[in-house]
């Protein structure tokens, strides 16, 4: 490849310290925290800050509290129209970027995933109020699609001029009668990133939706699917997965999902959370609401893939379940190892960087190393410390301003749905059995000594981790991608992958390596000078003469 | 169907925007801002806005896009964010090192109200700023106009920087719009072929259609300087391409350093880009080489070579005023039909001026400023046409109504070609019109029966 | 089916040529011809060839091709063409008055024999060839090669006029081969910016994609003087671009005026463009700007941005040797797959010259000189390809094959955008790219499920 | 529009005086009798030179025999393999490019009118002859499609090598059997122009093709028609209109025929020859050897289509065929009107010329007139004198040198076959009737006083005669098109249209109307000058100090 040679071997301090060198003091300070050097520590799980907030100036990888609700949660909903309420912005660039696909088939399923509503609030609606905008807003939208659920989202102004959404969407929902309007208090300010998002909508989702369903699900191997977005296909792969093994995925959170999956998930048995990040706040309410147990699972990568579903078939203790699991995987997996076999010859030894929202930067790890490539640093956008440290540090945790910002609702086992789905004894034998219920260690343990973990990695920052580390491979987002390309660094847009995917699963696993390797060997990473460029001497053969 | 949902009987909307043909502010002034040289654009409001508009503006431009922010927090909403600029303004300047840091408001600073000027002399004053560099602030509510207002806003406050020496530079401002950067650089071409020296302002060629060398720099060796901004002031005269892009900013420079400006509509197609070549020798008082009438004799005879192609089709468009008004102007030249014309952006005078274009079309034209993609669906489905133009987001209808789409404007977030290559100019105009007669005679090699096949258009 | 008479079934054909990817030496000479300033090309013959080379042509270019012919009747083929040429000559400097005559055999003077050198000295010791006045020929049989062959032909008759005087002129010269007008614009243009002073010839820039102003001159002040190509016995180097359409007159000149010379590939693509970069610096010792390199790093970003949607897809090419060449190591360099590739033109070296090329695809490779679009079509019914590069003609395979089309390559009837907008160079290469990715985008949004529907590329 | 203002009127004779002058004198004095000024004279039709040499070095518009067998009458033949021996070159050029329209539809009919194919004859082909490949170039067309007919068209080397294809034909065809394997010797020099090419093609196409048919036409208004070739669909409207009368057409020479077409054009009752040029031998022969009676018809102008539906009505003498005829042109008009009427005012009063091959230039005339246009000069590309004069003038006509190069056939009635369609009594009382049959008065005596009449228009004059009498369109062929343009006059390309058409019949009549609209009133004309061309002078306002 045309990438620069590596001159110097760089220790992980020497980094951290070329990295901070630039920075103010109290930012190189507040930097310094945030920049973990993995040393294996025989007692103590080093400590990382995180979830805090972003560095005014710093060109940031992280969005907005509306971003993490509404474009990353609800936003991949079919079936319920999401009514931005603010101005015009917020909703357009939420408007079809996150390459969440959905089903559109059919006259009777509705989609109005292609739909980007607002209220686009003007000035007038500053100055003399929004609500009644609202109000009409939701009327003309129940009027052209009579949908089952109506979601507002209020934006930063909304917050300011203090718009009522909550009574709106309650005068609404009552006036329609067949339509559940509800709401999110997402402004973007509240929070320091989507994460403070991802908690509204978990609550407000678990508040308004959840358990309203009416039908009862009647299948053996019911499950919810909480952290998958369907981003580029992944929902659709996994699903056949678990279709194909015979487990019915009652909700998925919130991947080309429906009001009715919403309304029905309670009915699960047991709650798969993907992503760490976004939903686990659903699994516990679902735990303590409905006695849903949950378990964390990871479908990126064809061994993470496989051991989920034996785990999912653990849960359920079924001989059946588990041979069916384990013949899926046997069909599956030839596939996946003859892909994986064409690939490694060619990536072996290769280094890679990942810098995503949250779970991504520690499952496509297991990716990577199916393909023999070594992560070499990594970090999330706006993970918490138990997303790098893993649960147990939970209790730890501070409640800053910023966390008290997001309503904290109270849960309380329904009188009439609540219903343990195990037994604590059956429980606590399947935990004996290294069963590990909610349960996440992070990202930590996983990486190798000396690679390097970066909360809230920004421009600055990875341009100097590339610079010094010379990565085969970087994998950001959309913000990050093309000034990473520039460096001459292949890039692999990790968040809706620009194109390509799925990723999840034992397909998405082959397309990955495909993918990884058409990336790290391509030509064109040899083609950043020109010949007079790497010769810039006089040339000028004889023979001309 | 993609959009399954839209109905084809058109219900009176007042309160509900949907699919929207604009964006807001602070995008504009984002964009506007990257036409400085070495500036870092700042988004002075929460994060996300500025996630939002660098990823859409990557995902146009396929292009690093750097830009900062005040990352506000509920605390910031609640004491101003003086504190959140000060601290980002001495960042900035100590980790990137830019020359200029252009600060736009988002909707949440606006509604709180924050004072930019005030906020600059502070960081002036407790050194925040170094000397030699330069802070610049537009204030960009989201919820008046629409993105182009904001590019607008931002280049008003550009304009606000010119200095006035009293020695006239010999020099032509020309503030171009909203236009890709290829566009401003055949502006730049076209200029310097009828000898014309300018300043041209903001100027985003060479920053945001920059080659992979293997090296990046956040700030390349393009765009307008500080400097020349300051220059404008000196400046024989001002033309702004485009009444909503650039008519303010030209219109300060007149009224604080009386550098005489004229408003021209951008320099899409044959007309617009005649008055923009005569405007350009008409202030300048330069003589328009051979060479130009040649580059619009072949328009010329690309519209009469195909104009059996063009004639009569109908056409759908959406987009920004200023680019709809020349592009309709340039479609009634050719006699297609723009019948459907929308544009997100608020304004009678829009409707007033695309009335006046196509009044002698022979179809009954629909118009709707501070309209939605929506509605444009819902009239093509009422009266279909032959051909649809504006950005990616119309493919969903495209697809739908089994229409064509000629990608024009922003965002094009799915195609390449609009960074290198302009449908500004006459260069430009051929290129448009090679775009629309390419999906026109796709259609019709697609469609037309094997009777009908030709070889030859 | 529009080819509904094409089987799957691959049998030898050793006599019969179905649907050629190639057209005769006249039409070649023809075009050449038009490349020197003020020339008429004549066309030494029966007129029905003058009538559909110019035909063809005109089709090709939207611009009015003016060339004469011998008209020879049954008299000509009797007892030669002299008289009528002879004729032809006064006739055409009397009324039409060109600089140049241009004089090309078809098949029927070729075989008829006549010997245009001793018809030209006749002519002017008649008096029929006014003083300053060029009567140029080349000998062009329709049974030998193909029109590139004739373009060649006619190439080294220009190059056969240069004189050597001695003194180096600083000059480079320039055999663009036969690319369009405006590639060979380009071409002057990459050389302009390296710093390159050239001559190149032919020139048809300015010269067939002129402008509609109202005055129709036959006779533009465009293309390449005869003083200018005397010159180019003079100049410091040659530079051949083409083996097929350019060496041969490189040769001679080198051979006759010792102008030292070096056969590139035509600059279509990122390493042509690299290597005719370098080779315009090494022979002039000029220094490469910065603006050339960041061109090129335009399209290598571009490539980059864009590579998943190239990786690996199959395509099939037609068309002219040199350009096939540079397109295969272009479409390989981009890890896209050229796996059918046919050219009509016959010559093993070409076949050998792809099979080197295409060494490390991971598909087999289908390669044939002096083959035909029969085969090819045959060829893509046994394994489909992804999308189908060439002239016009393709449409009836791509129709069939529900293949996107990318028109590239000569006669394009049915298209605009050709003649203004060049694919040589690193400008081109991005233009190259930008219509294979449309296609290959524009069959993604057609035929994805609405699931897969994509926004953003 | 912004045509040049005419600033003289000039005469006629100044403007063939105009157009002479820059010739030399030979050159001058044969383009003298080729130009006619159109002058009403009491008892002589003046006399126009045609179909002589085209003089060398003079930019022509004509092609060659070649051209005007194979390209004009047998392109457009859809079920015959055609096939050019000789370089690829001849065979390159026709492929395709005339616009003439065929049907595919159907798995049983064969179309080989999109394949080119040729022998491609190479250097060692010319040295050493060319007829083993043409017979093995016909066997592998034959293996590969099995058509019905395979037609040989030689071209210029062919003849001077002197291949004999009509042995090959021949042999081939004894060889086959159920092949249909003849030849045409068009070699391009062979005549003039595209004319001895269609001689060449008629008399090949009466002696290989033309009542080989077993099948028996049983229809009861039966007819050929001739020199209708289908460009633009013309045939096809033709051919709607003719069946909306309920007359059968039994063969169209030759637009979208095929090979039983040919072979059972005997079986027609009346000829109808639209083109008086390209095939009126047939229209001889067919009635010299079956006793099929010709008239002349021109379906081009909905006045001129309705007048020749009556003609072939009242030949009939049939009741039911004139009332359904009336009926058809009473259906059909209305729109026709409609569509004039909306036109007329843009094009009442502007001008047109028309130089194009044979029998449009007169036909077309019709379409003007409808439009209130004036046709002020036109002309033949390779007519003969009759074409002008009318066909009282052929006794008068000698044969040269290059006329006698195309073979005369001699042609009698058939002894089985031969049937005469009317009897002399009954021709003659149609002819008193005032009906004509094998008539054409040539195009001078539909043409105004004082109009110019041009025989092989060329380049130069071309330009001359826009230049002095500024017409508002100019029709010519693709090789004029783009020098008109360039001097900013609407060129309507009346050969293959470029675009467009039908222009045939009624619905042809409508299309042609909008079509001259566009043209002429299109606002690029008013384009050809920038702003600061119209006003040079410096321009610039006060206003910018």
């Amino acid at each position: 490849m045309g990438k620069a040679q590596k001159l110097v071997q760089w220790s992980p301090t020497d980094i951290k310290a070329k990295m901070l060198e630039k920075y103010p003091p109290k930012v190189a300070r507040k930097r310094s925290k945030q920049i973990l050097i993995n040393e294996a520590m025989e007692n103590t799980t080093p400590e990382i800050t995180a979830n805090v907030r972003t560095i005014p100036g710093i060109i940031t990888m992280r969005g907005c509290t509306y971003a993490g609700c509404k474009g990353v949660i609800m936003g991949p909903t079919s079936d319920i129209v999401n009514l931005v309420h603010g101005p015009i912005g917020c909703s357009f660039y939420a408007w079809l970027t996150r390459r969440n696909q959905s089903s559109y088939t059919g006259e009777n399923n509705e989609n109005f995933i292609t739909y980007c509503m607002s209220t686009d609030m003007q000035d007038s609606d500053i100055i003399f109020g929004g609500e009644k905008k609202l109000a009409a807003a939701i009327q003309e939208a129940y009027d052209l699609f009579h949908p089952k659920g109506i979601a507002v989202f209020a934006t930063c102004p909304v917050g300011l001029i203090g718009d009522d959404i909550h009574a709106v969407a309650k005068k609404m929902k009552e006036k329609f009668g067949d339509c559940n309007v509800f709401a999110f208090s997402c402004e973007g300010y509240k929070g320091v990133s989507q994460s403070a998002g991802h908690h509204i909508a978990n609550n407000q989702v678990f508040t308004h939706l959840v358990g309203k369903s009416t039908t009862e699900k009647t299948d053996k191997y019911k499950i919810n699917l909480l952290g998958e977005y369907n981003i580029g296909g992944d929902g659709f792969e996994i699903d056949r997965i678990l279709k194909k093994c015979g487990i019915t995925n009652i909700a998925t959170f919130s991947g080309n999902s429906t009001y009715d999956q919403f309304a029905s998930a309670n009915q699960a048995d047991l709650s798969c959370v993907m992503c760490h990040r976004s939903i686990n706040y659903v699994a516990d309410m679902l735990e303590t609401k409905y006695g849903i147990p949950w378990i964390k699972v990871n479908f990126i990568g064809a061994e993470a893939t496989a051991k989920s579903l034996r785990k999912i078939a653990t849960y359920f203790g079924d001989q059946d379940l588990i041979d069916k699991v384990e013949a899926v995987i046997a069909e599956e997996m030839p596939a996946v190892d003859a892909a994986v076999k064409d690939v490694l010859p060619r990536t072996t030894g290769k280094t890679a960087m990942i810098f995503v929202g949250g779970s991504r930067a520690h499952h496509y790890q297991e990716l990577f190393k199916e393909m023999g490539m070594k992560t070499i640093s990594a970090g999330y956008e706006f993970a918490h410390r138990d997303d790098y440290e893993g649960r147990q540090i939970i209790p730890d945790l501070k409640v800053d301003a910023d966390s008290r910002n997001i309503e904290e609702i109270e849960v309380e086992p329904d009188p009439v749905l609540f219903k343990p789905r195990k037994t604590e004894a059956e429980i606590e034998a399947l935990e004996k059995a290294g069963f590990a219920f909610k349960d996440y260690e992070g990202i930590i343990p996983d990486m190798e000594k000396d690679t390097l973990i970066v909360d809230d990695l920004n421009q600055y920052e990875a341009e100097k981790l590339v610079e010094l580390m010379k990565p085969d491979l970087f994998c950001a987002g959309i913000k990050e991608k093309f000034s990473i390309q520039k460096l001459g660094i292949p890039m692999k847009q990790l968040h809706s992958y620009d194109s390509g995917g799925p990723y999840a699963g034992f397909v998405g696993a082959i397309n990955f390596y495909n993918e990884i390797d058409r990336l790290v060997n391509s030509r064109v990473w040899s083609y950043m000078k020109a010949p007079w460029q790497e010769n810039p001497e006089l040339s000028a053969t004889y023979v001309w003469e | 169907m993609l959009l399954k949902h839209t109905p084809k009987e058109i219900t009176e909307r007042k309160a509900l925007m949907i699919n929207p043909a604009k964006t807001c502010q602070p995008i504009g002034a984002m964009y506007a801002a990257l036409g400085i040289k070495g500036c870092l654009p700042h988004s002075h409001g929460s994060q996300g806005c500025c996630a939002y508009h660098r990823s859409t503006l990557t995902r146009h431009y396929k292009e690093p896009i750097s830009a900062a922010t005040s990352s506000f927090t509920e605390g910031a909403s609640v004491f101003g964010g003086q504190a959140n600029l000060l601290q980002a303004i001495n960042n900035i300047f100590t980790v990137y090192a830019p020359e200029v840091i252009a600060v736009h408001t988002t909707c949440l600073s606006e509604t709180i109200g924050d004072d930019l000027p005030q906020i600059f002399d502070k960081a002036i004053k407790e050194q925040k700023v170094p000397e030699g560099k330069t802070v610049l602030g537009a204030n960009t509510p989201s919820y008046v106009g629409s993105h182009v207002t904001g590019f607008s806003n931002m280049v008003k406050s550009m304009a606000n920087l010119a200095e006035k020496s009293g020695k006239k530079n010999g020099k032509v401002n020309i503030i171009p719009g909203w236009v890709e950067p290829c566009d401003m650089e055949e502006i730049k071409r076209l200029a310097a072929m009828v000898g014309v020296k300018i300043t041209m302002f903001p100027d985003t060629s060479g920053v945001l259609n920059g080659p992979l060398t293997g090296e990046y720099k956040m700030f390349p060796d393009a765009g307008t300087s500080i400097k020349d901004i300051k220059a404008s002031g000196d400046a024989i005269g001002t033309l702004a391409l485009g009444e909503w892009c650039s008519a303010d900013a030209a219109r300060l420079l007149d009224t604080k350093c009386k550098v005489p400006c004229s408003v021209l509509d951008m320099p899409f197609g044959l007309q617009a880009t005649d008055r923009f070549v005569d405007a350009l020798r008409k202030v300048s008082g330069t003589t328009v080489p051979d060479e130009v009438a040649a580059e619009r004799g072949q328009l010329v005879d690309l519209i009469s070579d195909m104009h059996q192609y063009f004639y009569h089709k109908k056409v759908a468009i959406f987009g920004d005023p200023d680019q709809l008004i020349a592009l309709t102007e340039f479609l009634v030249s050719i006699d297609m039909c723009p019948i459907h014309i929308v544009t997100g952006t608020p304004g009678k005078k829009f409707e007033r001026r695309i009335k006046e274009i196509t009044k002698d079309m022979p179809y009954k034209v629909n118009v709707k400023a501070a309209g939605d993609m929506f509605l444009l669906h819902q009239w093509i489905k009422n009266e279909p046409v032959d051909v649809l133009i504006g950005n990616t987001y119309g493919k969903y209808i495209a697809r739908d109504e089994d229409i064509p789409l000629v990608r024009w404007g922003f965002p094009i977030l799915d195609r390449q070609g609009h960074q290198y290559f302009p449908t500004v100019g006459y260069k430009g105009g051929i290129r448009l019109l090679e775009k629309i007669l390419g999906v026109l005679l796709d259609r019709l090699d697609r469609d037309n029966t094997e009777e009908k096949f030709e070889l030859v258009y």
